[in-house]
């Protein structure tokens, strides 16, 4: 495999920060829209770096970094509707942000105060989901809702590479050929599922799995946001169209560690990470914005300043943030009532009151 | 009102079903054109289309993992495993999503997913086609287990859980799904009893006898035999065994003073299990002696010609209330 | 998809019995060998027929039909070495029958007297499997194990349409490709899984899902004996050569119903059955033979009288073949001594011997 | 003899059981050079080759099949799921080939499986990584469910499960992995106690208190608290939840009168629950109070914020054993 993507890559902006020209892929955008998503990449990296160290710090349990994924995240997450629905595995803070939510409910999560957070409904982004490749077959399913509805809507799920050797995942793939289902399938190839370098998953690029499944596959440089963007919103455009599912695998890295509790030193070498540093996402769209002149100093400083007032931001709200109740542990498991829950939330209460009327 | 087998009136609920929602979907193997192996959907393709009566690849998690987002997506469906054995492939989408999507979103998204899974022993089938897998899911939490004993609950019981915004995993007990009684189709399920609660099909004073599903008819036939003996036994169809309805079972015991569970499932952590430890703690002063088990070995469920000798019958229920006497 | 393999078929013996020629695979079989194929076929076909005989006499629970498989299951066992292993679904009576596996054993399992029946490894044959698709990962698993022997075995394994949807399927792709694994997949396409069609689980031909996971697919017409057992061979070959896994899709079709509890005629119409019939794998063998003078009427005699010796030696067999004991339910569940177990089995034996004397 | 913890007891157990049996393999996801997330495979793969200590694809029904594979070709595959909540999409593996297939084959083909799997709360991890899935296991015929709570019982009890012609499920209590104890590595694993016995871990006369894993610790603590109000718990490490010990718990239960269960899976068709109805039925006479269950609620694990009131402590226990003792 190689490890510039090969070929086959599509790639819009070098990274160099050169704009190059595809025959199948293009996008149009105004400086307006350059500049917006590269605020974007910029506040999506400042709260993987807060939440991070807010992680050291000890106020959340764990964190999942993106770092170096930020194209491959904004870039697809942009090219959604507002009435698309995205499924996210735990590491989408990136489309998280692009779906308008907040990342203080990101940290809840991690922080251990709950294990959703937004409203999916609202924010037509599913909950983020731990078991690896179980969206797959959500957004699959969601996709033949849909189709039900007879709506133009359409839906992307996004996984890993390692996720590709799950079962799940692919029953998803024979699904959604099978039924036409409108979902796109985004495969961000970080190059590793925590330890296991992606020659433990495949013997061949991945995007050519969808191949084997009769639907497109197309590989894309994931730290280019225009691509990323183009190739997404061209996949989506064909779901749209009743053309069925696309698989995009997004060849990016993993520049982090797999999560905080992570150390990559034991498994990876520090040479592929300064080759990666070179291919950063948001690197190359500095220099194509400020070489076009499509921004200047004061912009850049302006994306500073909110990143700074962002950062404040959720390092108050997450250190304010409460603890959620205990009997809350009740809540919401059943949406009728329930005699033994019931019961055990009332012995509960009742034997949390004891101890506060100092019985023990 | 009319005589019809458990597999019609299912099939007759399930139509009422599609019929008074439109996000109502079915989904499995083999239910379209051959209206499943055993024809509980049959003609509701036909009916009610394809887009409504859906067959599925052969994916058992493929089934359930694309119900979670048709339900995310605001529809109801209807899954159909074709066998008990071959719902664990679906393990993961059932215990990890279904049963905790709720709860996980706070209550914002209900997962109104039926599982229905022809289950039990005793029709001569071939391995993995004649297990009792409820203890799997009584054990969890978020799902509700249900399971009719006869053609009027199957009815009513099939479109109460599709109407019930929690997942409700109904097991239909193959064995029976020939056995005939009347049909009711007029009953608002709405008023019916909730298919959460027990129901005492046969009152008596001697012992109590708690069982579901396809253990109800055995255990009724042993109560019938036992009169010769001058056994007045009280059977408890429990109907539910998640939630299990405790006030029923327990007014029974605390009235007879001794419990025989039975079912098809392996006794050990069985449903039994839970309803002998729960009933010893409710009627501790009551019990005249230990709530008694019948129920499968511990051994994977055994060739079919071995398979009278492995299910409770009759005479294994009586030999159990005998037991129970001998206190 | 076309109805007769389309183009990619790889045919050796054409339906009308003529010999025909492929530039990648081959056989050369002595004339012995041939009416040795044709002898298994007819064989096998004579155990099914009086496999649903018994069925329909009440002596077996069920009994699943191989009638048009003959075949793909003959060609493919007679390419095995007899050190390599066989993974079978419920259906290869004719890969059991090149194993040795006495069909007595077959009837034992279908009669309900046991779930297993014969030693898998005196034939190197696994026991069947009824949960569609597990048995692929044994199989790679079983290669694995090859592998570490440093033997030059080869595993094969047989799955149908339907469980290519299965993810243990999948999953047994991708392990046996990454760690390339000496299996060989072949698939019996027979264009059903029980009611559905096989648009229900592929919009493209399935040898080509073997591409998405990096390993060469081929499909074969499945009612040619020849072709299966040169492309069988070739791919045994590859794998014990250490080059990885094969799919082999064998084009065919289920003549009889999915098993004697199923129904064909309520899913599907006479005029394809009728169309198969024309490509019936014994016909052209026994054309083939006969118009190139491999056998005389002698032989096809000699093999008709010993299918009706087998034919009574089976009813015989099957009839009088004894339950086995009640209390053989608790064997072999644990190989050390297990209390319950112990326990249930010594009450279980006390509570019968109180039937015996008479005390119920 | 050497003071050690439990994450490197089972380093080492595992390293004795790779040296002994050369058909021993390891495989799982990250136990190669990364060692495995909780380190227990630390330094194994270098020592031993990636032939023997294989990094597989993520996809742990392919883990488990392929370990029947491999178990049917001779070999004895000890497999990793990396955390609990990540064994269901091996559960049709589990339950209907490795726990049956031995029963399958008449006895010809064993199934030497050893399944480690890191479980239990109280890590203060998110979803789905502190699960307490052991009814499932333990409901299932055909395999063996055991569970250490110390590093000497780690030690030993990973080499007994290995060695154990039957498929064994082996729970390793993760937030114990950091527990320290005397470990003598020169045990002959033979000739130590089956795995399969519970142990008496502190002998009483007030009451029993019943547990196994992670809970031992806590229970310990809980009867050494007791001591202060003048009680005297006996407390009794289970090890095996499948098969259960009875015998030891009996008597033990026999001489107390009283016994309280503890495990962090939810009560309702727990272990506690089989334990309860056994050990009624065996000591009906003896027992003065219902057994009692101190366990997890029928809801999902809580997200971290909350595990310590999911999970049962010391108080728990001790007003357990009070209710119990108010009878
Ligand atoms: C079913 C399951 N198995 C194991 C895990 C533990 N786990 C969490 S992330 C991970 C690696 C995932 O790799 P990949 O799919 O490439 O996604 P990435 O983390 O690189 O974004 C593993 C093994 C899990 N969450 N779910
Ligand atoms: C996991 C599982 N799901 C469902 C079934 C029920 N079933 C038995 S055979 C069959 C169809 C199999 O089709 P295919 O794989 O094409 O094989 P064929 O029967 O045509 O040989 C089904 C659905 C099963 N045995 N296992
Ligand atoms: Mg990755
Ligand atoms: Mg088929």
């Amino acid at each position: 495999m190689t490890a510039d993507g090969g070929p086959e890559l599509v790639q819009l902006l070098t990274p160099e920060g050169e704009r190059v020209h595809h025959p199948d892929y293009d996008v149009d955008l105004t400086p307006d829209e350059l500049r917006g998503l590269y605020r974007d990449l910029v506040l999506v990296r400042r709260v993987d770096a807060e939440a991070t160290a807010l992680q050291r710090q000890g106020e959340l349990g764990l964190w999942a970094q993106l770092l170096g994924q930020e194209a491959a995240q904004v870039g697809s997450g942009r090219a959604l509707r507002p009435t698309d629905m995205a499924f996210p595995t735990y590491r989408e803070h990136g489309v998280a942000w692009t779906r308008d939510v907040d990342p203080l409910q990101l940290l809840g999560l991690f922080r251990g105060v709950t294990n959703g957070g937004w409203d999916p409904h609202e924010h037509n982004f599913a909950l983020y989901t731990i078991v690896i490749g179980d969206q797959c077959l959500h957004a699959v399913g969601y996709a033949m809702g849909v189709q039900r509805d007879g709506t133009d809507d359409a839906v992307i799920v996004y996984f890993g590479d390692g996720a590709t050797s799950q079962g799940d995942v692919n029953e998803s793939f024979v699904f959604a050929s099978v039924y036409n289902a409108p979902v796109v399938f985004f495969c961000q190839n970080n190059q590793w599922a925590i330890s296991e370098p992606l020659e433990r998953q495949t013997r061949i690029p991945l995007y050519k799995r969808a191949h084997g499944f009769g639907f497109p596959g197309v590989r894309v440089d994931g730290n280019d946001v225009l691509a990323v963007l183009a190739v997404t919103k061209a996949a989506l455009q064909n779901a749209r169209e009743g053309n069925g599912p696309t698989l995009i695998e997004a060849f990016t890295y993993r520049m982090g560690a797999h999560t905080t509790s992570d150390d990559p030193t034991r498994y990876r070498v520090a040479a592929d990470l300064e080759a990666w540093k070179l291919k950063d996402p948001i690197e190359r769209l500095k220099v194509y914005l400020a070489r076009n002149g499509h921004a200047d100093h004061a912009f850049f400083d302006a994306v500073e300043a909110e990143s700074e007032a962002l950062a404040v931001r959720l390092r108050e709200g997450c250190r304010s943030m409460p603890d959620p109740a205990p009997d809350s542990l009740f809540d919401h498991v059943y949406a009728e009532p329930h005699p033994l829950v019931d019961e055990e939330r009332e012995q509960f209460v009742r034997y949390h009151a004891s101890f506060a009327g100092g019985e023990h | 009102m009319a005589v019809t087998t458990m597999a019609k009136a299912l099939n007759a609920g399930l139509r009422k079903a599609l019929e008074r929602d439109e996000k109502v979907l079915l989904m499995g193997e083999d239910i379209g054109k051959l209206g499943g192996v055993f024809r509980v959907t049959d003609g509701l393709q036909k009916d009610f289309g394809e887009a409504r009566v859906i067959d599925s690849p052969l994916a058992e998690s493929g089934i359930m993992g694309t119900a979670v987002g048709l339900a995310m997506a605001g529809y109801r469906p209807v899954v159909e495993i074709q066998f008990d054995g071959f719902v664990y492939p679906a393990f993961d989408q059932i215990v990890s999503q279904i049963a905790k999507h709720r709860a996980r979103s706070g209550g914002r998204t209900p997962m109104p997913v039926t599982i229905r899974l022809p289950f039990g022993g005793g029709i001569g089938a071939v391995e993995h086609h004649s297990e009792s897998p409820e203890a799997y899911f009584a054990h969890t939490a978020g799902l509700r287990v249900v399971s009719p004993s006869n053609p009027m609950d199957a009815y009513v019981m099939i479109q109460q859980a599709i109407a019930c915004d929690d997942p409700v995993v109904i097991l239909e007990p193959k064995r029976r799904y020939w056995d005939k009684a009347d049909v009711d189709e007029s009953v608002d399920i709405a008023s019916a009893p909730s298919p959460f609660t027990a129901r005492v099909v046969r009152p008596g004073t001697t012992a109590t006898v708690a069982c579901y599903g396809p253990m109800v008819r055995t255990c009724l036939e042993a109560a019938l035999a036992g009169e010769a003996d001058g056994l007045d036994l009280e059977v408890i169809d429990l109907r539910s065994v998640s939630p299990l309805d405790i006030p029923t079972v327990a007014a029974s015991v605390r009235k007879t003073g001794r419990l025989v569970v039975v079912h098809e499932a392996s006794v050990f952590l069985g449903v039994g299990a839970e309803l002998a430890a729960r009933i010893t703690e409710e009627c501790f002063y009551s019990l005249e002696a230990p709530v008694l088990r019948v129920g499968g070995y511990h051994t994977p469920y055994p060739p079919s010609r071995l398979e009278e000798e492995y299910l409770p019958d009759l005479d294994r229920v009586l030999d159990a209330v005998d037991r129970a006497l001998a206190y």
